[in-house]
Parts: structure tokens; C-alpha cells; sequence
């Protein structure tokens, strides 16, 4: 059975290394700040064991959109639910976490093609479904 | 002797008329309406998985294709000479025998050769 | 190879593969960079199915959006209603009785059956057989999807599953049938591999073919037969167990190489996994009703909820966040096929164009699933 | 004229016209199909020379192995496009030619030669065969050589690295 | 090894041949289809229907279109209950919602027509017809029918 | 002068007419008899094929038109005669159109020198054997200009993968006859069939595996059929090719299978020799070579297809030094036994199991993957 | 006339002529190649008419054809290699401007 992993301990042990990126932690969802996602990924990846990225995926809650990252450890079968925010509507970035798994690499472009949240430092940010040019980004809540 | 290859001579000419025949029958239904004919740019564009085709078609291909034709060419000479060996065998004896031996060895240090470059290699 | 080897050779071929091409499940297509026959490149072209069924979804209720969830992977459809009315039900808290739950792993099994069993077909279809196996799998699949239209009225699109159960109590006949075609299935099984498993032509064709190391694999969040075939025992249904998996018994067939042969080998031993699990469920099946009354338009409490289940192609995850209202506020899928292409241009890269092919072949996606 | 005589001009003016075709079309690969033609047009002329097993090995060796291995060298050096144009020789090249068609054939015409009218063997494998691993025992062997030297040194030439 | 299992493969595909076939020569044979087909011609009964449009609310490509008319016995009369069969899912779930077991798939399938119009069908305007209601989430039409699907080795097999 | 014309029809024209004119009404006769033979040979083939090959899919193939589906062809010929003809606008228009025609030459023409019959043919020519290897290469040059004129890159690809495989397939062709030659003596198709009693298939065993293999591979037919690979190249040369043309290209193949069908006939099953009336000498012809097609077929239903580099490995690694393996122990052997007693026979079959079982061990034809440097 | 021995040289001195003047005149190494090859055609024709008039009962001028084309195919094979060589380094097939010894 995957254990969902204790947030509020994460987001101590984050706190002691990194102090200040953890906005929030709830049961078993760690709230970043847009810009420390890479950091906290690659700590996460490389002393909790997170090496699946099994999802990833943005939401737009009108006021602010939402990128969700769900973790995955093989080795000690735990899950974590990393989640940051991201305010306004234009012009939105966060870091790519291709470089530590490539498996994000299809789940970011479409992210970036049905919600225009830039990857900074994905290799290939291109549309991935829709064509180039195509006007919008269907899944906003404004959208149509 | 002559007198077979005339009828393959003929042979040529009726069976090159008869496929001809069928192309020019094909053409002549589109006069009597029976075979359409109505041309649209689309169709005279080549099909690549009903997409517009990138770039060049007739570029240059990859010179092991080549490499393969030449060991072709010369194992092709081989087996010319090879025919008129078998065919007059039985009279050459062993002294045909040891002769060809000798001919093939020698084309066979080329296949190896080529096996050992990797020329069989694709 | 550096400038001075290589000036003979360059001038690649740029390729378009699919999307309107025989071998490319679908719409995909490939544009790809070749010389003489060997791939230099290769860039995988989406969204040619794209029917945004996500956004499609925010506009229905929750019960409307199970007839969506059929049409996306639409050869194992009965796998994506699993996974989105179990995301439903996490989110509402709906309980799902015993009996539903052992419905819901039969059909479950049997759909990666039918799955596995087209994928088998149309690997060795890309691999050239003229269309011969692909007919024999057909055969079989189709006697399962009969049991499916006995249970659920339908072939493809079943929309048998609802929040709080399915649909529909199995019919009388359904459980006899059942039995005769477990006992039928692994006679068929076995004839596949004595025309594939030896075979001289197949083995030269997959073995040491688009090798995925395991670290690779994981890296890429490839899963299903992906992962296993590179030797990773990683299944949701023993990792994360589900419904009512935990209550039986059965192995996670795994690969080594993580080479094409070894993702077809993992297909056939997942449908004997499947045969044991049906039997065993079959044999336990219990009675009771087979759905939880739950109101026509579910109004779940705020929030977002997150199901995966081990779908045929991998893991296939619904995430879901409700805003109280009659339909869902952001409805996602995690698609399995999708996630699995991620290495097919590593894979492809160095190969014949005719691997090409056979790699696609073997990871097996569903173009339907891939663009949603 | 008997129906050999019009063998021999129709496949007289076949080789002529796509030898002709072969060096003036301006379009290499027509060119290189049109050499498969003259060469298939000088297998019918050995046949009426009763050399029917030269006329298959002509139709094997040339049209079917030779022939493509020009069809590849024009498909490698990609210069299918740029066509077959002729360089600034063109005019001495074929003052040269004429001189030369007209001493060649003053030359046939002229001499009298020492023609021999007892029938032509037949079949002719067997006799090839006779002279080839008989008398010219060394010339066979070496050809062997010839072609090994050629295959090696072609390999040579022409490999990538 | 040593090509035994390209002689297997050949084994295994004229032990096949051997075989009858499993498809059907489908116009003139045809395969029995389950009780719970949703299939096409939907049987809707006027007598039961009360024009309450829970069915067009629960279609979820909206495709059920009712007209009713207040009657002097204070009931709805359906003057027309049309489907757009041509975009119709095949879902059932207007079945499902349906508070008075009013209307039913069908278990027909043959629905090719000429033009997409004559999909649009007014049910309403067929009350004469013969129905063949499918079982689906109605069981209680599944009594007394027997044979679900034929085996293919029941069918007699002409080549 | 062949026998089949030595008949009451000819001495008949040649009672009135001059010997010339006789000859060629005679000659085209007969030979539009042979050519009608071949398009109707065709039409049966192909029924055969879809017929057989659902059989072996377990499924019914075409029955619609005519009982049990027989005039399928017909129906099919009527409605590639009644296509639009389409070419592609930057094909080159006529190497486009000759194509066809080439390739279909390449097939009829073997046709002139198979003995059907004890006098059952058109031509005996004395380097029959040679003749047909020729010819039927020059298939490959119509198949080559076929994919090179259409102006598309999957026609292309086919184009040089046909001949690639001509390229690598003729000559253990070539050679894997070899050994039928130095039994028999003869290049020619009748002697060869005349000149011994048994099937030479029992005293050249190896050279009868090779040639079927290989032969086949040169007609592209499946395993090898990569020319116009379905699942890689879409049709590979003839994607562009539509209605008539498209009709004579699949005429030429299939014309080009049968002739392999023939060969192996005529070389290794004794050709028209069966027991009965000289007459049935056709039928036992066709009976056989039906049988060598079905071989083929049944493989073609069965097995997957090769890749270009096993091809190529395939042909060079392990057909042709077996096919010069056996020229060398047959020549050994006739030179011990010149007269090929019946000993030979198991002999010779034991020789060519233990020869590829061990030249399979040698050479695997194991995936290959090349790792660059 | 009956198409003799004197027939089959004239055939045979046009078909060398055309093929030096393609030898000659052209630009593209492969084209001169395919020259070369009709004129080597044209000395077959010459030996094997020779051998067919002159000493019909005795076949050395076919054979002596039969060494001329693996001759042939040898210098097409080795002629060829060099034309791609030659393609390779200087990126021209163009025979008049291949100038290597001039370095």
C-alpha cells in the first residue's frame, strides 16, 4: 500500500535546508513558492527517494493557477503531493523539473499548451497537442 | 538456334503490345466517360501520410547500398564462370575441380576481406 | 563520427511516418530524419486525436463525464471508467460495495486481456506478419467483448461503471460464460507463442531492440508492460493496492533487457496473471447489491483528489477537483500512453526504419488515450 | 532481306539510338536506362552471332549488374539534378569522333577479310567452357585476381572511414 | 534455433486454416446481439412519459429534443420526442435517468441511412412501431428471452 | 522448331501460305494464347491468395461476387480499369508510365522458355537457365524506375530497397543452381527436366532450400517482402501507382512469383514428368508449381518480415557460402559417382540438414543494433 | 547486301565512336563511364562478329568477350569507387574539374 508521506515533516526537514520555500503543508500536500520548485524537487528526489514523477498537471483557480506534482518512490513506496502556486494570469513561470525526470518532459508541453504556464529550462517548450499559432490556452477557465 | 530467339524476339514485341494495349484500353475508357478524369492539385501530389512532403525526394542515399552492388558485380562474374565450369564438369575432372578451387579461393579472400571491412554490414 | 567520416553519408531524408500511415495505431506521426535507412532523428507529432475531452468534461456532470472517459483509451475503456468514478468516489467519499468491487476487477482483468491482446496483434502487425495474428488476437478479444455487451449492452463504449458501483448486476449467463472462456484462453495463449516465441524471424527482429534500462525507465515515469519489460516490479495493483486486489493472489511478470521482445513477453505473462485473477474472483465473487444508491448529480465537497489504477498501458491517473458544483471543476488524466512516448526518440534514434516502427509497436500506446 | 538481316538492323539501330541517347540526354538517370537498352540491343546482336551464352551473360552481367551499379553511383553523387552537360571539349571531341568513325570504317571496308563459312557452333556453352579451362587456364585464374584486386580496391575507395 | 520455430509458426497457422471461420457473412447471417444491447431504435412509450425532459438533461451531448402540451387532464402530451441518433452516444443514459421507465435502447444496429437528416427521428411519430427494448438497466425485460450470443461453433459455416 | 507448333495448324496455313508468314501467324497465336494464360493465371492467383490467406486468418476472404466469391477478380480488373489515372505532378512522366510495363516484361518473358510439357513451350533455349535469371533481373530495373519516377520518398526507399535485394539475392540464386547444372549438364530447361528420372530436389536438397529462399526473396515476397513493406513503407514503389498501371505492376509480381513457382518446378520436381497420358504432363506442371506458390503463400501468411540489414546479412552470410558449399560436394560427388545412383540421395538430404543446422549455429540471425561510436 | 561480317564492324565502329565521343565530350565522371562501357561493347562485338566469321568452329573470341566484361566490371567497380572518392573530397563529379596531381 503507497503510504502518503507526512507533509508538515517534509516541509520541517525542507525548512532546516532550505528556509522559506514551503508556503504550506497539509496532510500529504507540500505548497512551494514558484521559484523554489526545482530546488525542493531535486532535494525531494535526492534524499526522500522520489523518482517517479508520476503526474504532473496545472489547474486555474481564476485567481491563481496551480501546478501539481505528484510524487512517486519506488523503493519505499511513498507518495507526496507537491503543489505551487502561481498569481496573475500572464506571463507565468515556473522551473521546469524535466532535468530530474524526463517523464515530465510531455506533462510540462501540455501544460504550457492548454494553460501558457512557461518551463524555464525545458528543452523543447512547444505546443504539444495544438498547433503553433493556435490563439488561447483552452483549459483556462476563460477560455470560451 | 536463331530460330528460338526469334519467337522470344516476338515474344518480346506481342507481350510488350499486350501490356501497352491494356494501358492504352485504360486511357481510351476516359473518353467514353466510363473512367473519370478530374484533375485536382491534390491528387498529382505525392503521398507522404497525408502530409505536404519536407524537403528534397531525390536526395543522395547512403553509400553502403554501393559497397553492396560492387561485391554483387564481382560475385556476379564469378557465377558467368562458374556455368560453363559446371556444364563441361564431368570432361575437366579433377583438373577442373582443383582450377575452380584455385578461382574461388581467390574471389573468397575478397569476401573476406569485405566481411572483415564490414562492407556486409549494413 | 566527426566531419571528415561522415560526408558521404549526410543529407538526410526528412520523413513524414503517419499521420495517415498504416503502422502508426492511429494518428501519430513521426517526422523523421534519415540516412540511407538509419534514423538520425525522429520527433513525435501529437494531437491530431486531441478532442479535449478535459475541457469537455468541466462542462458535464459527474455521471456525464463516464461516457467521456470511454473515448479515451477506447480498447480499454473499461479501465478509464475504473479510474475515474474511483476518483469520484475519493473525492465524495462514496463506499463501493463488495459485490461492485469484484464486478469492477473482472472487468478490469478482462480488459487488459483484450488490450494486451490487441497490442500483441499489432506488434507483430508492424513486425510484418501479413495481418495474421492480429486476426487470431481478434478472435479472442472478441469473444471477451462479448461478455462485455452481455454485462454492459455495449462492445467499445461501455460507461458500465458508476460512482458507488456499476452500472448493472452481471446477467445470469455472464459467470458460466466467463468460466468457459478462461478455460478456452490459455489454450489460445499458448498457440501465440508457439507462433511468436521462437520464431527465428520475430526474435532477430525484437531482441536487443529499443533496450530501456530500468533507471531510464523510471526516469521517463514510464509504466505498465513499459516498465516491467525493463525489469522494474512495479504494479499499482501490488504497490497501491485498489478495489479489491488485495484479496488476490497473483505475480508481477517483469522483463530483463527491457528490449522489445521482453515488452511482449510481459503482455502475454500479465493475460495469464489476468486468467488467475479472474478465476480467483469468479471463485470468491460474494453476493450483495451491486451499486451504493448515490443521487443523479453528485456534489462532491470541495477539493481535489487524486486515483490511479493499473490501467493495461500503465498507470492511469484521474486527478479531479471539485468546486461543489454538479460537474468537475478540473478534470485530468494522467494517460499512461502518453508518458510512455516520452522515450520512444531515445529509443529510435540509431535504429532501421523498420524498428522504428516496431519500437512504437511495442510500447504499445492508443493514440485516443495520447491526445484525449 | 531475311528475317535475320532484320534482326540484325533493328537491334543495329536500338543499340545505336540509345548509345547516341546515352551520351546526349541531358537527363542522367534517362541516360543510364537507355545504356540498359543498348546494352540489351548488343546481347541480341551476339545472339545473331550465335553467341547466345555471351548474349546471357551480356544480359546478366551488364544490364543486371553493371548498369545498376552506375544507377547507385548516380544515386550517391546526387548530380541527377545538375544533368549531363558537356565540357568545353565538345567540339575537338567530336572532330576526333568523325576522324575517327570515317578511318575505322574505311578500314572495315576496305580490307578483305579472310572470312570462313563453315557453320557456327552450337551449343556454345560447352566449347566456351573448353577454351576457358583449357587454353586459357592462366588468363581465368588471373581474371579471378583481377577481380579480387578490383574488389578489395573498390572497397578501399569507397568506404565512409 | 536452427529454424524449428519458424516450422512451429507454420504449424500453428495451418493448424488454423484447418479451422472454420469466426467471422460471419454478416448480411446474411447475423450474430445475435446481447439483452442488454444499447443499440438503435430506442422503444419510448407514450402512455408512460410525462414530458419531464430528465432525459435531455441527463444526455450529455444534448441531442433529445420534446415538445409537450398541457392536456385538460392536467398531464403532458409528447408531441414530439426526437433523438438526433446520428450524434447519439449510445450511452443509456436517458434510460438510467428516466423516473418512469419510459423509454429504452433498442437493440438494432443497423442504422446507415442517406443523409445525415433522416437521423434526427420523432419517436413520437412511431408509436405504431414494433419495439424491441433492450434490457439495459431495465432487467425486468430480460425474463423469458433466452440465447445471448451465438458461438461460432454453433454456426453452420458455409464457405 | 519447337513441337507444340509442328501441328496440323501450321502444316495447314503453310499448305497456302508462304513459311514466314505461317510462322509468325502461328507464333503470335500461340503466344497470345500464353499471355492470356498468364492474365487469367493471374486472376486465379490472386484469388487463391486472398482465399487461401483468410483461410489461414480464419476467416472467409472474398464471397460476394459470384459463388464463393469467384469473380472477385474480374470485378476487381473492372475497376481498375475504370480508375482515374493519377500521377504525381514532379513525376517524371515516362519512366512513370514504362515502368509498369518493364516490370511486367520481366515476368511474362521467363515465361517463353518453362517447358509446361514435354514440347509444351515456346522456346528451348540452350542457356535457358541463364535466360531466366536475366530477365527476371530486369523486374527489378522496372521496379526500380517505378519507385524513382514517382517522385516520393516511401517509393524511393522501395525502390532501392528492390534493389538492394536484387543485389544480394541473385547471386545465391545463381549459384544454388549450380549444382543442377553439374548433374544434369545442360543449361537447358528441357534437357534438364529430360534428363533425369527422379526429382532433383532428392539429390539437391541444399540447393533447392537456398533457391526457394532466395528466389523468393528476389521477388519480394514475404518474408522478404520489404520492398513494399505495408507497415514501414505504406507500398513502398507502387504508392503512387493507381488503376491500370498500378494493375500491371501487381500482373508483373505476381507473373515474376509464378515464374519461381516454375523454376523450382521444372528444376527440382521434375517439371511436367508424373505418371498418365503425355497429355496430363500440363496438368502435373501446374499442379506442382500450384504447390511451390501455396509454399510460398503459406510462409507469407505466417511470418513476420525481415529487416534490410538481416536481408542483406542473410543472402551474404548465409546463403551464398552454402550455395558454394554445395557446388563443391556436388562436384565431389559427381566426380566419385558421375552417374548420381540412388545412394545419393540420403546421403545428399543428411548433408544439407547437418550443413544449415550447422551454418545456423554459426551465423545467427540475431538482432543487430549498430552501436556507433 | 546480306548482313555480314563487314556489318557487324561498322555497327561496331559506331557504337566506339559515339561511345569516345561521349568519353570525350562530357562532363560528369559517371557519364563517361557509361561512354567507356559502350565502347567496350563495341570491341565485344567486333571479337564475337570476328569469332562468328572468322573462326566459327573455334569460340577464343567469345571468350576473349567474356574476359573483356569482367574487365569491365572491374574497371566500372574501381572507376566508380573513385568517381565517389573523388565525390567525397571535392564534392563534384565534374571530370573537368578534377585536377588532383596538380595538388
Amino acid at each position: 500500500m503507497t503510504t502518503a508521506v507526512v507533509a508538515s515533516d517534509v516541509a520541517q526537514q525542507v525548512n532546516t535546508v532550505m528556509p522559506g520555500r514551503v508556503l504550506e503543508a497539509t496532510g500529504s500536500t507540500l505548497v512551494v513558492r514558484p521559484v523554489a520548485v526545482f530546488e525542493v524537487a531535486r532535494w525531494l528526489k535526492a534524499n526522500l527517494g522520489f523518482d517517479f514523477l508520476e503526474c504532473l498537471t496545472a489547474v486555474d483557480y481564476l485567481q491563481h493557477f496551480e501546478v501539481v506534482y505528484y510524487l512517486l518512490s519506488l523503493s519505499s513506496n511513498q507518495s507526496l503531493v507537491l503543489k505551487t502556486r502561481l498569481q496573475g494570469r500572464e506571463g507565468l513561470q515556473v522551473p521546469s523539473v524535466t532535468p530530474l525526470w524526463q517523464g515530465a518532459d510531455f506533462q510540462e508541453r501540455e501544460a504550457y499548451d492548454l494553460f501558457g504556464i512557461q518551463f524555464d529550462g525545458h528543452p523543447f517548450m512547444k505546443r504539444l497537442f495544438l498547433w503553433e499559432g493556435f490563439p488561447g490556452y483552452p483549459l483556462r477557465k476563460d477560455f470560451l | 538456334m536463331l530460330a528460338a530467339y526469334a519467337y522470344i524476339g516476338i515474344f518480346l514485341v506481342v507481350a510488350a503490345v499486350f501490356g501497352a494495349t491494356v494501358l492504352v484500353l485504360s486511357y481510351v475508357l476516359s473518353f467514353v466517360r466510363i473512367r473519370p478524369r478530374k484533375p485536382e492539385t491534390v491528387k498529382g501530389t505525392p503521398y507522404e501520410s497525408g502530409m505536404v512532403t519536407l524537403g528534397k525526394t531525390w536526395v543522395q542515399f547512403n553509400v553502403r547500398y554501393y559497397l553492396y552492388a560492387l561485391l554483387f558485380v564481382v560475385f556476379d562474374v564469378e557465377t558467368v564462370f562458374l556455368y560453363p565450369w559446371a556444364v563441361r564438369f564431368k570432361q575437366l575432372g579433377l583438373f577442373g575441380l582443383v582450377e575452380m578451387t584455385i578461382f574461388i579461393a581467390i574471389l573468397l579472400i575478397g569476401y573476406a576481406y569485405a566481411w572483415k571491412r564490414g562492407a556486409l554490414e549494413w | 563520427m566527426s566531419q571528415q567520416q561522415n560526408e558521404l553519408v549526410t543529407e538526410p531524408v526528412i520523413l513524414n511516418m503517419g499521420p495517415h500511415h498504416p503502422s502508426t495505431h492511429g494518428v501519430f506521426r513521426m517526422r523523421v530524419a534519415l540516412d540511407g535507412e538509419t534514423i538520425v532523428d525522429m520527433e513525435p507529432v501529437l494531437g491530431y486525436l486531441h478532442r479535449g475531452i478535459e475541457k469537455l468534461a468541466e462542462a458535464k456532470t459527474y455521471v456525464q463525464v463516464v461516457t467521456l472517459t470511454d473515448r479515451q483509451d477506447y480498447v480499454a475503456a473499461m479501465t478509464n471508467n475504473m479510474a475515474y468514478v474511483m476518483a469520484v468516489e475519493k473525492l465524495s467519499g462514496i463506499k463501493v460495495p463488495e459485490r461492485a468491487e469484484y464486478i469492477r476487477v473482472i472487468m478490469a482483468e478482462l480488459m487488459r486481456i483484450a488490450s494486451h491482446l490487441m497490442a500483441i496483434g499489432f506488434f507483430l502487425n508492424d513486425l510484418g506478419v501479413f495481418q495474421t495474428v492480429i486476426v487470431y488476437c481478434f478472435r479472442e478479444r472478441e469473444k471477451v467483448l462479448d461478455l462485455f455487451e452481455m454485462a454492459s449492452g455495449q462492445r467499445i463504449n461501455f460507461s458500465y461503471m458508476r460512482p458507488g458501483g456499476v452500472i448493472q448486476d452481471l446477467p445470469p449467463q455472464f459467470i458460466p460464460q466467463l468460466k468457459q472462456l478462461l478455460a478456452e484462453l490459455p489454450g489460445y495463449f499458448d498457440e501465440y507463442e508457439q507462433l511468436i516465441n521462437e520464431n527465428e524471424i520475430v526474435l532477430a527482429r525484437t531482441k536487443e531492440l529499443g533496450v530501456l534500462p530500468a533507471d531510464k525507465a523510471i526516469n521517463a515515469s514510464a509504466s505498465g508492460p513499459v516498465l516491467r519489460g525493463s525489469g522494474v516490479a512495479f504494479d499499482l495493483r501490488k504497490a497501491d493496492p485498489y478495489s479489491a486486489y488485495p484479496r488476490f493472489q497473483f505475480d508481477i511478470p517483469t522483463g530483463t533487457r527491457g528490449d522489445a521482445y521482453d515488452r511482449y513477453l510481459v503482455r502475454v505473462a500479465e493475460m495469464r496473471q489476468s486468467l488467475r485473477i479472474l478465476q480467483q474472483a469468479v471463485e470468491q465473487m460474494p453476493t450483495g447489491p451491486h451499486r451504493t444508491r448515490t443521487p443523479w448529480l453528485i456534489r462532491p465537497p470541495a477539493g481535489d483528489a487524486y486515483a490511479h489504477i493499473e490501467s493495461p498501458k500503465g498507470v492511469l491517473g484521474v486527478y479531479l477537483v471539485s468546486d461543489t458544483g454538479i460537474s468537475p471543476y478540473r478534470y485530468k488524466v494522467r494517460p499512461p500512453s502518453l508518458i510512455n512516448l516520452t522515450t520512444l526518440r531515445d529509443l529510435v534514434v540509431g535504429c532501421k526504419l523498420a524498428d522504428c516502427i516496431v519500437i512504437f509497436g511495442s510500447i504499445d500506446v492508443n493514440m485516443g488515450e495520447v491526445d484525449r | 532481306m531475311t528475317a535475320f538481316d532484320f534482326a540484325f538492323w533493328v537491334l543495329a539501330t536500338v543499340a545505336v539510338v540509345a548509345a547516341l541517347g546515352v551520351v546526349l540526354l541531358r537527363d542522367l538517370f534517362r541516360a543510364a536506362l537507355l545504356l540498359i537498352v543498348a546494352l540489351m540491343a548488343v546481347a541480341g546482336v551476339y545472339v545473331t552471332l550465335h553467341a547466345d551464352f555471351l548474349a546471357a551473360v551480356q544480359v546478366l552481367l551488364y544490364a543486371g549488374a553493371i548498369a545498376i551499379l552506375i544507377v547507385f553511383a548516380i544515386m550517391l553523387t546526387r548530380d541527377v539534378a545538375q544533368g549531363n552537360p558537356f565540357n568545353s571539349l565538345h567540339p575537338v571531341a567530336l572532330a576526333v569522333s568523325a576522324l575517327l568513325l570515317v578511318s575505322l570504317l574505311w578500314a572495315v571496308l576496305a580490307t578483305d577479310w579472310q572470312k570462313s563459312f563453315l557453320p557456327p557452333l552450337e551449343p556454345t556453352t560447352g566449347p566456351i567452357a573448353d577454351i576457358l579451362f583449357e587454353t586459357y587456364v592462366l588468363p581465368f585464374e588471373i581474371a579471378s585476381l583481377l577481380l579480387l584486386a578490383a574488389l578489395v580496391g573498390a572497397i578501399v575507395l569507397a568506404r565512409e572511414k | 534455433m536452427y529454424g524449428t520455430g519458424i516450422l512451429k509458426a507454420l504449424a500453428v497457422t495451418f493448424k488454423n486454416a484447418l479451422r472454420p471461420p469466426f467471422t460471419v457473412q454478416y448480411p446474411d447471417e447475423k450474430v445475435a446481439i446481447s439483452l442488454r444491447f444499447r443499440g438503435y431504435n430506442f422503444a419510448w412509450y407514450r402512455e408512460k412519459c410525462t414530458v419531464c425532459c430528465t432525459c435531455a438533461k441527463a444526455c450529455p451531448v444534448g441531442i433529445i429534443y420534446i415538445v409537450g402540451r398541457l392536456q385538460p387532464n392536467n398531464a403532458y402530451y409528447a408531441e414530439r420526442f426526437e433523438i438526433d441518433t446520428g450524434r447519439c452516444l449510445f450511452c443509456g443514459l436517458c434510460v438510467e435517468s428516466c423516473p418512469f421507465e419510459a423509454i429504452y435502447m433498442g437493440r438494432e444496429f443497423e442504422q446507415a441511412k442517406y443523409a445525415r437528416r433522416e437521423e434526427f427521428i420523432d419517436w413520437a411519430k412511431k408509436d405504431g412501431d414494433p419495439r424491441v427494448p433492450s434490457s439495459w438497466f431495465r432487467p425486468c425485460e430480460e425474463a423469458g428471452v433466452e440465447t445471448h450470443y451465438l458461438q461460432p461453433e454453433q454456426r453452420k459455416v458455409n464457405l | 522448331m519447337p513441337r507444340v507448333w509442328d501441328n496440323f495448324v501450321y502444316n495447314w496455313l503453310a499448305g497456302f501460305l508462304q513459311d514466314w508468314v505461317a510462322f509468325l501467324i502461328m507464333g503470335i497465336v500461340v503466344m497470345a494464347i500464353i499471355l492470356n494464360f498468364l492474365a487469367l493465371l493471374v486472376m486465379v492467383l490472386q484469388y487463391m491468395d486472398r482465399r487461401l490467406i483468410a483461410r489461414f486468418q480464419v476467416r472467409f476472404g472474398p464471397n460476394r461476387v459470384g459463388p464463393s466469391g469467384l469473380l472477385q477478380p474480374i470485378a476487381d480488373t473492372i475497376k481498375l480499369l475504370t480508375k482515374e489515372d493519377l500521377r504525381p505532378r514532379l513525376a517524371d512522366p515516362l519512366v512513370f508510365t514504362l515502368a509498369p510495363l518493364v516490370v511486367f516484361l520481366g515476368g511474362t518473358l521467363a515465361f517463353a522458355v518453362i517447358p509446361f510439357n514435354r514440347s509444351g513451350f515456346l522456346a528451348d533455349l540452350n542457356v535457358g537457365i541463364l535466360y531466366i535469371f536475366a530477365i527476371t533481373s530486369l523486374g527489378a530495373v522496372g521496379i526500380f524506375m517505378a519507385g524513382w519516377s514517382s517522385n516520393n520518398k516511401y517509393s524511393l526507399f522501395g525502390a532501392m530497397r528492390a534493389v538492394a535485394q536484387l543485389v544480394a539475392y541473385e547471386v545465391p540464386v545463381v549459384v544454388s543452381i549450380l549444382g543442377v547444372v553439374l548433374i544434369t549438364e545442360s543449361l537447358s530447361l528441357v534437357d534438364i527436366v529430360e534428363k533425369r528420372d527422379i526429382p532433383l530436389i532428392l539429390l539437391q536438397p541444399l540447393g533447392f532450400l537456398i533457391y526457394l529462399a532466395a528466389a523468393t526473396a528476389e521477388v519480394g515476397r514475404p518474408p522478404f517482402d520489404l520492398l513494399e513493406a505495408e507497415s514501414e513503407l505504406i507500398a513502398g514503389y507502387h504508392t503512387e501507382y493507381n488503376g491500370m498501371r498500378w494493375a500491371l505492376l501487381q500482373l508483373g509480381e505476381y507473373v515474376a512469383t509464378f515464374a519461381v513457382a516454375a523454376v523450382v518446378t521444372t528444376l527440382f520436381l521434375g517439371g511436367w514428368k508424373g505418371p498418365g497420358p503425355a497429355v496430363l504432363g500440363y496438368v502435373w506442371f501446374m499442379l506442382k508449381a500450384l504447390f511451390v506458390y501455396l509454399l510460398i503463400l503459406w510462409v507469407r501468411a505466417s511470418l513476420p518480415r525481415v529487416r534490410i540489414d538481416q536481408l542483406m546479412g542473410f543472402a551474404w552470410k548465409f546463403l551464398l557460402p552454402l550455395a558454394l558449399l554445395n557446388v563443391f560436394i556436388t562436384a565431389a560427388e559427381a566426380l566419385m559417382w558421375p552417374d548420381f545412383p540412388w545412394l545419393l540421395v540420403p546421403v545428399n538430404i543428411a548433408i544439407a540438414l547437418g550443413l544449415v543446422v550447422l551454418w545456423s549455429s554459426l551465423f545467427q540471425l540475431r538482432a543487430y543494433r549498430k552501436v556507433e561510436a | 547486301m546480306n548482313v555480314g561480317l563487314e556489318h557487324y564492324l561498322a555497327l561496331s565502329a559506331v557504337l566506339l565512336t559515339i561511345g569516345l565521343y561521349g568519353a570525350l565530350a562530357k562532363r560528369n565522371a559517371v557519364a563517361i563511364l557509361m561512354a567507356i562501357e559502350i565502347m567496350l561493347n563495341a570491341a565485344n562485338v567486333a571479337f564475337v562478329a570476328f569469332s562468328r566469321y572468322v573462326t566459327p568452329q573455334l569460340l577464343t573470341g567469345q571468350v576473349f568477350a567474356m574476359f573483356v566484361i569482367t574487365v569491365a566490371a572491374a574497371e566500372a567497380a574501381v572507376g566508380l569507387a573513385l568517381v565517389l572518392a573523388i565525390y567525397r573530397s571535392r564534392r563534384t563529379v565534374d571530370a573537368t574539374q578534377v585536377d588532383m596531381l596538380k595538388g
